[in-house]
């Protein structure tokens, strides 16, 4: 029926069968919806934040869209203005998911606020002192940004393409693409490292509080540093899932090589940067706030030592090595543990970086508070996953995403009937859907600015 | 954003399969027909059309009207009294505003029917012989979260009233009361132009009409953040 | 985030700040105007695609 | 003209663009915003003129003046009097919230009728006039002594007609709840020969020894006794505190002593033992101004060395010894007695020992020392003319015992009466039961006998302005007017060693349907006739308030409050109004009274292995007023969490049970159970519970209501076999794991 | 307009004094209509601008010893009026004033980020996390000085700015130029039975609070004075609420010095 619609020389699953997995996603699109409206019209009293936990589940999903979603703006500057060009084909879906992380991160903010007809405030009344502040208004014009990327991509569907204007106008943004991707690069590091500000400036919580460089903590440039170099990881996981569910390769190996190379030696330098600015915090500027390291890890039910073993070492120094070496990257095996371990040790960061920064007693006289979301931030937290899902479907079958699709897998003129895309789509949506809620919690995360 | 040959590529044998089959050519027809002026025409429509909308339905239908419950002649009253306007809007010895005047000030005087107005007569029947108290509608009612204080203003700043009132003193009929339908505010605070434009210093009394003053008057700019006033001068 | 609004200090940080931002947002406003008439202006010529 | 697609497109960016730049848009957002600062739902406060009203805060004995903060008719704030000699501008957290209780929704809003276990709103005249039928009925039946009344003072102007018109009558049955007023009134009148309150120049102590009592826990006069604490951190002066639980108080002291529960008294009289053997007492008021020294000092000493006190108390001897020495070296030591807020009388021969203790010092009447407060001699009425009725009615015993050969020392014994009612089935003890600012129901131990006392009464008669758990149980309630709204006398502080007279008045119009009790009584008096009438014959009780107060009226009218300014205690010499003109250690009718011992609690060791100990605080308040909102909210979380209760339980005791901390448990006594957790306390003596008071209320909001337990439900009382006086000041418990 | 001297509110709490009787937490929420619920024992949702923490000195009995902390808002300094929490708010509806010294909040701007919270270690911050209701009339005893909050917002205490407000007012209606001391006291010093809190001017020499802290204005304000501290000190928040403790455990909880030394 919507084949008209479906990119030339691919093959796509019938469309009821499409339909059922979208529905299905749809199903749980609703629940979060749901749960949204409750928080809008109720107020956060839906949530388990409390006046401890003024930031909790929301803004650690966040960070973590935010950090995973870097790999739109990372890939995109290796391609525009390094020059990487192989990196071509994988660009498009580097933004298609850029884009879903940064309007998902959008969402949640817009759920988060206690007064969401207020919240223009934050652009109207700025105040420039804030890493919020610097987070809005350079993640809305970074949304911008992903937007005007996106938007030749739609555009770029075989229907519309026909209308002469937007044919042409897919063209012309084509041509300057390279001015927006350097806007978009430069918008990128800021916000990415304003998150990390957020909790690098608040020198009322030493877990989180980093010297300065400038007017920036450590952490604003341990943030940007870590979305170019696990957002990447982010992309390739997504892909190789899109290829998984899909029963057929999408992109080249050497593409994702060399996005995977690239990304290991960022995680590497990240990872160096990460343990010495843990060992001087934990040496120099926490015990200069009248704490001790242990302070930080103990007398309470979650957070050990093992949180920085786990983040630093496991997801850290693990994935960087493997990523960096070229058998590593070579092996399936090796290059899935290394982008999946990638991609929690950042959300672990995030997680970190919002949660255990509240968690942590300041006053000597009281005590660890703890907390579990409730149903509706977790639904409100899945919502984006499934929107998420929703939108790289409608996208995957209608829009040219993989540009090598069609070379590596010729159609035969007489297509069969049922055929692998089809029954992958359906496998596809669910395993997806399970996927995204897995990562899912990192797909919602802070990342940084 | 995929490649651009990829996808010149893809166009070109779109155009050369499906155009035929999609009623696309039309359009295509269409715009070659260049009828540019009917498209101009239709944007011209739709601007002026949207301003129309914008700029003289919405503020009428924004705003509800409301008569005050007693005919007031200002002009009148501030000939009979002898301290101005203060005769009935007073300070109390806390340095506290009366405001508008209860029933018990009115009664002072107008216990019984004094003059012929009937206005007068249809007060003293309603509110002061069935003892209740008038609900004027105040046009210069700040909303809750401002704190104004109309003796640094009156006394320490030695402003008089018409600089925030205008000459409602003066007036013999007390005009329409606007009151915003959606934020419950009186139109006064925003000021009747629907584009908050101002020519006398009482046409509008938003944040930044007070801010403006207390920037030239140097009135406690000692805030951190803006390095103009604090926000607890005229807030709480 | 405007010059006349309330918050907004003429000192470094603001222009900074906000220099970066409107200078950021102008270059995506004026990168799609400049595709958008392009467009429009290719469209009227009639040339559709063929330019490559 | 064809309108086709493009045209349509352009019309709509046409739109949007003029759009954007017409006001709509942005004024919209605008007032979107604005909309959410003025919420329709959220309420704006109407401004107004300021006034401020000089009025007295009724709520606790504490008698502290108050200033009231009006806007237009609305009452605002209630704030500290300044310059009141009792609190000067200060107030409690009970006082500061009173202003909940005017227009909280635990008011009677009109006189209410229960029927059929349901209250309806009747009319007043339909209310008095019930009640003065059945009124007439009994004294038509001779039975005017079957009625009765309980309220929570004997003094001032509404106490003195409540017990006018019932000796008028026909009854003696004016109960007054008790309190430690109750033991420290017997131990004046006893030692000293008195009738009088005690009262305590805390302001110029400078060494206070507190057997037990929350001097910063809500005993005497909170306030006062606050500034008085304040002073002693100012100049130096100390407080010891002996309690066996870490009580703000204690934690306040400059030496916390724990001590075995319940005997506070046996460590007094082994303190007595040291200063005797030491010779460290004032030899000029012992040999001057006191007799019977010489026959009680042999029987401290034989009784109560520092090693005997010491096993008996936990207090170690050399404790003992130096609290003996430092007590009496000090330059103005002043021991007090009564635990808690003092809401339970206790053991009289506790009293009369710590009091031997400031004899001993020679601080009777001093400056810093324990000072006799007579009685307001204000209310000055005509000696009653009682018919034959009357005079027959008050010939009959007290229906609670008090004045009888077994107790022949009390005046009130509310705690006996339960028990004399719920032993007989059939003979009708009271039969009309009037409670007046007073809540027995809840705040009386042994609550299950006391309401299937108050089941029996025909006809309970309410006149509280809530509906509290009394209120509940009655059958007519005839509200009151609150504190805010109506006339009324205070006539003393507790605790304070000068007579004050504090003046409540209307500060605002009655917000229900409600009457002043004292009208009511008069109204009552002149529907029954007679000498009834006659007894109390003013037009109102607003009349009769201001001819009782004479002179002074003016000034209460002006300053809130008077006082005797030159009021100073009288020389040794005319102080003491014994037999023998002199402080009594010893005489007859002391003799006369069981000896001192420590009041074992109740229940057997075995299945009650702990002891249950309740504890006052400032937060929450057990006698009459339950908690408002503001004051229930304040109460931490390590007291009152969700519905449930914590219990302190010293780490090392509920270990040995295995308890963790914040786990639940049933704690169990002789007299009930109850569902607690548990809170680990190292203030807290291992092998006690600890378990507030104040909190388990069935009545008011459901801010109060439903929260907790109420201790009195896991005691009962306990009569101290001197006086019949509740004595009890804890039982046995057992706690185990739920 | 000539200004007069920077005026810098402050507060000296006497902890010996203080004995946790929570009249300055009710004074406070009937002054700022502090909202209540049905059930207030979650801490962690109530809204009390002014708490009364209980600390302890962690020993057994018999040597248990407790002490009474109010916090109020710390209304911290920090470096040139940059507290933790004013300069995070994105939407400046926080702000430092430096005639006054106050950390103002205004409830009509805030939009619910709660970045603040987040930056306070006071955790003087609190969330309306439900629409405040009074029920039954209750609403009659609401003060028209201070501007009720709505769901959704942040408050907290503002020193009573209110009488600030209006001390002012009197000043001018009386054609004075200057408030004096006792004008302007918050609720909580008033209320207080053991006048455990001082309030007043630290700037002003004439002051009880600047005589008893003694600030040292060179050295981030820290006082002088014998036996007292200020919480957590060493983060550099420069709070203007002096503590005094004549106990060494109490002043030692205070601040974070003895973690360490216990740790280590």
């Amino acid at each position: 029926m919507d084949t008209a619609l479906i990119p030339k020389g691919v093959k796509r699953c019938p469309l009821p069968q499409f339909l059922a997995g979208l529905g299905a996603a749809h199903v749980v699109l609703l629940w979060g919806v749901f749960a949204m409206l409750l928080c809008w019209l109720k107020g956060l009293n839906q949530t388990n934040m409390n006046n401890a936990y003024g930031f909790a589940m929301w803004i650690w999903a966040d960070r973590a869209v935010i950090a995973l979603g870097g790999g739109a703006f990372f890939t995109g500057f290796l391609r525009y203005i390094v020059g990487k060009d192989k990196l071509k084909y994988i660009i498009n879906y580097a933004v298609l998911i850029g884009f879903i992380c940064y309007s998902s991160a959008l969402l949640i903010l817009a759920i988060d606020i206690g007064q969401p007809l207020r919240g223009w405030f934050i652009f109207w009344h700025a105040n420039v002192h804030s890493m919020l502040t610097e987070v809005a208004f350079c993640l809305t014009a970074y949304f911008f940004v992903l937007c005007v990327e996106y938007l030749p991509l739609v555009l770029e569907n075989r229907q519309i393409d026909k209308v002469p204007f937007f044919h042409n106008l897919t063209h012309n943004m084509h041509e300057i693409m390279a001015v927006f991707a350097a806007t978009g690069a430069f918008l990128s590091f800021f916000h990415q490292g304003s998150l990390g500000g957020v909790a690098g400036v608040l020198f009322g919580r030493p877990f989180g509080f980093r010297e300065h460089i400038l007017i920036w903590p450590f952490t604003f440039f341990l943030f940007t540093w870590s979305a170019a170099a696990c957002g990447p990881c982010f992309t390739i996981l997504i892909t190789k899932i899109t290829e998984a569910i899909a029963r057929k390769k999408l992109v080249k190996d050497d593409v994702i090589e060399l996005l995977a190379k690239i990304s290991g030696w960022m995680m590497l330098t990240y990872i160096i940067a990460k343990t010495i600015d843990t060992i001087y915090w934990a040496v120099v500027t926490a015990p200069s706030k009248g704490l001790a390291l242990s302070h930080f890890y103990t007398n309470n039910a979650l957070y050990g030592y093992w949180i920085l073993i786990l983040e630093v070492v496991i997801c850290g120094w693990v994935p960087a090595l493997i990523l960096i070496t070229d058998k590593g990257r070579k092996n399936q095996f090796t290059l899935w543990l290394a982008v999946i371990l990638a991609v929690i040790g950042v959300s672990l960061n995030r997680w970190v970086m919002v949660l255990q920064v509240l968690a942590v007693p300041v006053m000597p006289f009281i005590k660890w508070v703890l907390y579990f979301p409730s149903w509706q931030e977790v639904a409100t937290t899945i919502l984006p996953v499934a929107y998420g899902v929703i939108l790289i479907m409608i996208s995957y079958r209608y829009l040219p995403i993989f540009p090598q699709e069609a070379e590596l897998n010729p159609l035969e003129p007489p297509a069969l009937p049922e055929d692998e895309p089809e029954a992958g789509e359906e496998a596809a949506q669910e395993a997806e859907v399970q996927e995204d809620q897995k990562t899912g919690e990192g797909d919602l995360q802070p990342a940084e600015a | 954003m995929s490649t651009e040959d990829e996808q010149a590529k893809a166009v070109s044998e779109d155009e050369i399969s499906e155009i035929p089959e999609t009623g696309s050519p039309e359009i295509g027809e269409n715009e070659q027909d260049g009828s540019g002026a009917m498209i101009i025409l239709f944007f011209i429509l739709g601007f002026v059309a949207s301003l129309i909308v914008g700029w003289i339905i919405f503020p009428k239908l924004l705003y509800s009207q409301k008569q005050q419950p007693v005919a007031f002649n200002h002009a009148m009253h501030n000939e009979l009294v002898d301290e101005g306007c203060e005769s009935c809007h007073f300070f109390r010895e806390d340095g506290s505003y009366s405001g508008v005047p209860k029933l018990a000030q009115c009664i002072d005087c107008h216990e019984e029917v004094q003059g012929e107005s009937e206005a007068e007569e249809y007060f003293v029947t309603e509110y002061v012989q069935k003892e209740r108290e008038v609900p004027w509608l105040i046009y210069a009612k700040q909303p809750p979260c401002v704190f104004f204080s109309h003796v640094a203003h009156v006394k320490k700043g030695d402003m008089d009233c018409v600089t925030c009132h205008g000459n409602i003193g003066e007036s013999e009929s007390l005009r329409v009361y606007e009151e915003n339908r959606i934020s419950g505010y009186s139109r006064d605070i925003w000021g009747s132009n629907i584009g908050g434009f101002k020519k006398n210093s009482w046409d509008r009394m938003k944040m930044d009409d007070c801010a403006e003053c207390h920037r030239k008057e140097n009135v406690n700019q000692g805030s951190v953040q803006t390095e103009k006033g604090a926000c607890f001068v005229c807030h709480r | 985030m405007f010059p006349f609004s309330f918050e907004w200090i003429w000192d470094m940080v603001h222009m900074v700040f906000h220099g970066a931002l409107w200078y950021a947002l102008s270059i995506i406003g004026m990168g799609m105007t400049y595709c958008i008439i392009k467009a429009a202006y290719d469209s009227a010529q009639g040339s559709k695609g063929d330019h490559h | 003209m064809k309108i086709d697609r493009r045209s349509f497109l352009s019309f709509t960016i046409g739109g949007a663009a003029g759009t954007a730049l017409s006001p709509l848009p942005w004024k919209l957002t605008d007032d979107m915003a604005i909309w959410t600062q003025m919420w329709p739902w959220t309420p704006v406060p109407e401004k107004g003129e300021v006034t401020y009203v000089k009025s007295a805060c009724t709520l606790c004995p504490g008698g502290c003046g108050i200033s009231v903060r009006k806007v237009d008719d609305r009452i605002v704030k209630i704030e500290g009097l300044k310059g009141h000699p009792v609190n000067d501008g200060s107030l409690c957290i009970l006082g500061l919230a009173g202003a909940q209780l005017l227009y909280g929704p635990r008011r009677v809003k009109a006189p209410m009728k229960k029927i059929n276990g349901k209250f309806r709103e009747v009319s007043w005249e339909q209310a008095l006039d019930e009640i003065s039928k059945t009124l007439a009925d009994l004294r038509s039946k001779g039975e005017p002594h079957t009625v009765a009344c309980i309220a929570d003072s004997d003094r001032g102007t509404v106490p003195e007609l409540l017990n006018r018109f019932l000796r008028v009558y026909g009854s003696r049955n004016f109960i007054r709840t008790p309190s430690i007023q109750d033991s420290y009134e017997l131990t004046l009148n006893l030692m000293q020969g008195v009738r009088a309150m005690a009262g305590f120049d805390v302001n110029n102590a400078d060494y206070v020894l507190s057997f037990g009592s929350g001097i910063l826990d809500g005993w005497g006069s909170p306030v006062h006794m606050f500034k008085a604490h304040s002073l002693w951190r100012e100049h130096g002066g100390k407080l010891i505190q002996i309690e066996p639980r870490l009580s703000s108080t204690a934690a306040k002291s400059d030496s916390w002593i724990p001590i075995n529960p319940g005997t506070e008294g046996t460590l007094a009289l082994g303190i007595a033992h040291v200063m005797i053997k030491e010779s460290l007492y004032d030899n000029d008021f012992i040999d001057n101004y006191s007799t019977g020294f010489h026959e009680w000092k042999r029987h401290i000493i034989d009784g109560y060395n520092p090693e005997i006190v010491g096993k008996v108390t936990g207090v170690a001897p050399s404790t003992i010894v130096g609290l003996a020495s430092s007590f009496a070296r000090a330059r103005k030591p002043l021991a007090v007695c009564g635990r808690g807020k003092g809401l339970t009388p206790g053991s009289l021969k506790e009293f009369m020992a710590v009091h031997t203790l400031n004899a001993m010092v020679g601080n009777i009447g001093k400056e810093g020392g324990i000072w006799a407060v007579p009685e307001p001699e204000y209310i000055e009425w005509p000696e009653l003319e009682m018919d034959q009725t009357a005079s027959i009615g008050t010939q009959q015993h007290r229906a609670d015992g008090a004045g009888s050969s077994l107790y022949p020392q009390a005046r009130y014994l509310l705690n006996r009466l339960p028990e004399t009612m719920n032993a007989s089935s059939t003979y009708k003890l009271i039969q009309v039961l009037f409670v007046a600012g007073a809540n027995p129901v809840y705040s009386m131990p042994g609550s299950a006998d006391i309401k299937e006392a108050f089941e029996k009464i025909p006809l309970v008669v309410s006149f509280s302005s809530y509906m509290d758990e009394t209120a509940q149980m009655a059958d007519l309630i005839l509200p009151n007017h609150t504190f805010l709204e109506r006339y009324e006398d205070v006539p003393a502080a507790a605790g304070y060693n000068r007579p004050v007279i504090n003046l409540a008045r209307p500060v605002v119009e009655p917000r229900f349907n409600t009457m002043h009790t004292g009208d009511v009584i008069i109204r009552l008096a002149r529907a029954l006739g007679g000498t009834i009438a006659k007894a109390l014959p003013w037009e109102s009780y607003e009349a009769c308030l201001e001819e009782m107060m004479g002179d002074r009226w003016d000034t209460l009218v002006e300053e809130g409050y008077w006082t005797n300014t030159d009021f100073a205690a009288p020389q040794w010499s005319e102080a003491f109004e014994t037999a023998s003109g002199k402080f009594e250690f010893v005489n007859k009718e002391i003799s006369s009274l069981a000896r001192y011992s420590p009041v074992k609690p109740e229940g057997d060791e075995a299945a009650y292995p702990l002891i249950l100990i309740p504890f006052d605080t400032m937060r929450l308040w057990n006698g009459y007023i339950g908690d408002p909102q503001f004051v229930i909210k304040s109460v931490p979380d390590t007291v009152l969490k969700k519905n449930d209760v914590l219990v302190e339980v010293n780490p090392a005791t509920a270990k040995s049970i295995g308890l963790r901390d914040g786990a639940y448990a049933v704690l169990s006594t002789p007299k009930g159970k109850a569902r607690v957790k548990v809170h680990f306390y190292e203030g807290v003596m291992p092998g006690l519970v600890a378990l507030p008071r104040g909190l388990g209320h069935s009545a008011y909001e459901n801010n109060l209501a439903g929260k907790g337990i109420n201790f009195n439900e896991l005691v009962g009382p306990f009569d101290d076999a001197a006086t019949g006086h509740d004595a009890a000041w804890g039982i046995r418990a057992k706690l185990a794991k739920a | 307009m000539k200004h007069e001297k920077a005026k810098k509110f402050g507060m000296v709490i006497d902890l010996d004094k203080c004995t946790g009787c929570g009249s300055c937490m009710v004074a406070c929420m009937a002054e700022n209509n502090v909202p209540f619920r049905e059930d207030e024992t979650d801490k962690l949702l109530s809204v009390a601008w002014m708490r009364v923490y209980k600390l302890t000195n962690g020993k057994p009995f018999p040597d248990a010893d407790i002490c009474y902390l109010p916090r109020p808002c710390q209304h911290c300094e920090g470096h040139h009026g940059h507290s933790p929490c004013v300069s995070v708010c994105p939407a400046t509806a926080t702000d430092y004033d430096t005639r006054t010294g106050i950390v103002s909040q205004i409830y009509a701007r805030c939009f619910g980020c709660r970045y603040c919270m987040a930056a306070c270690p006071y955790h003087v911050r609190l969330f309306n996390w439900y629409d405040p209701v009074w029920p039954d009339g209750m609403e009659q005893s609401l003060n028209p000085d201070v501007s009720v909050r709505m769901r959704g917002v942040v408050e907290k205490c503002s020193f009573c700015i209110q009488r600030y407000q209006m001390a002012k007012d009197r000043a001018y209606m009386e054609g004075r130029e200057d408030i004096e001391e006792e004008d302007y006291q918050t609720a909580c010093t008033q209320a207080c039975p053991a006048d455990a809190i001082t309030f007043g001017d630290l700037n002003n020499p004439h002051h009880k609070v600047h005589q008893l802290a003694r600030p040292d204005h060179r050295n981030g304000g820290k006082p002088r004075a014998k036996n007292l501290f200020r919480l957590l000190e060493r983060l550099g928040t420069n709070p203007k609420v002096y503590y005094k403790s004549s106990r060494e455990w109490v002043r030692n909880l205070g601040d974070n010095h003895d973690a360490i030394q216990e740790k280590a």
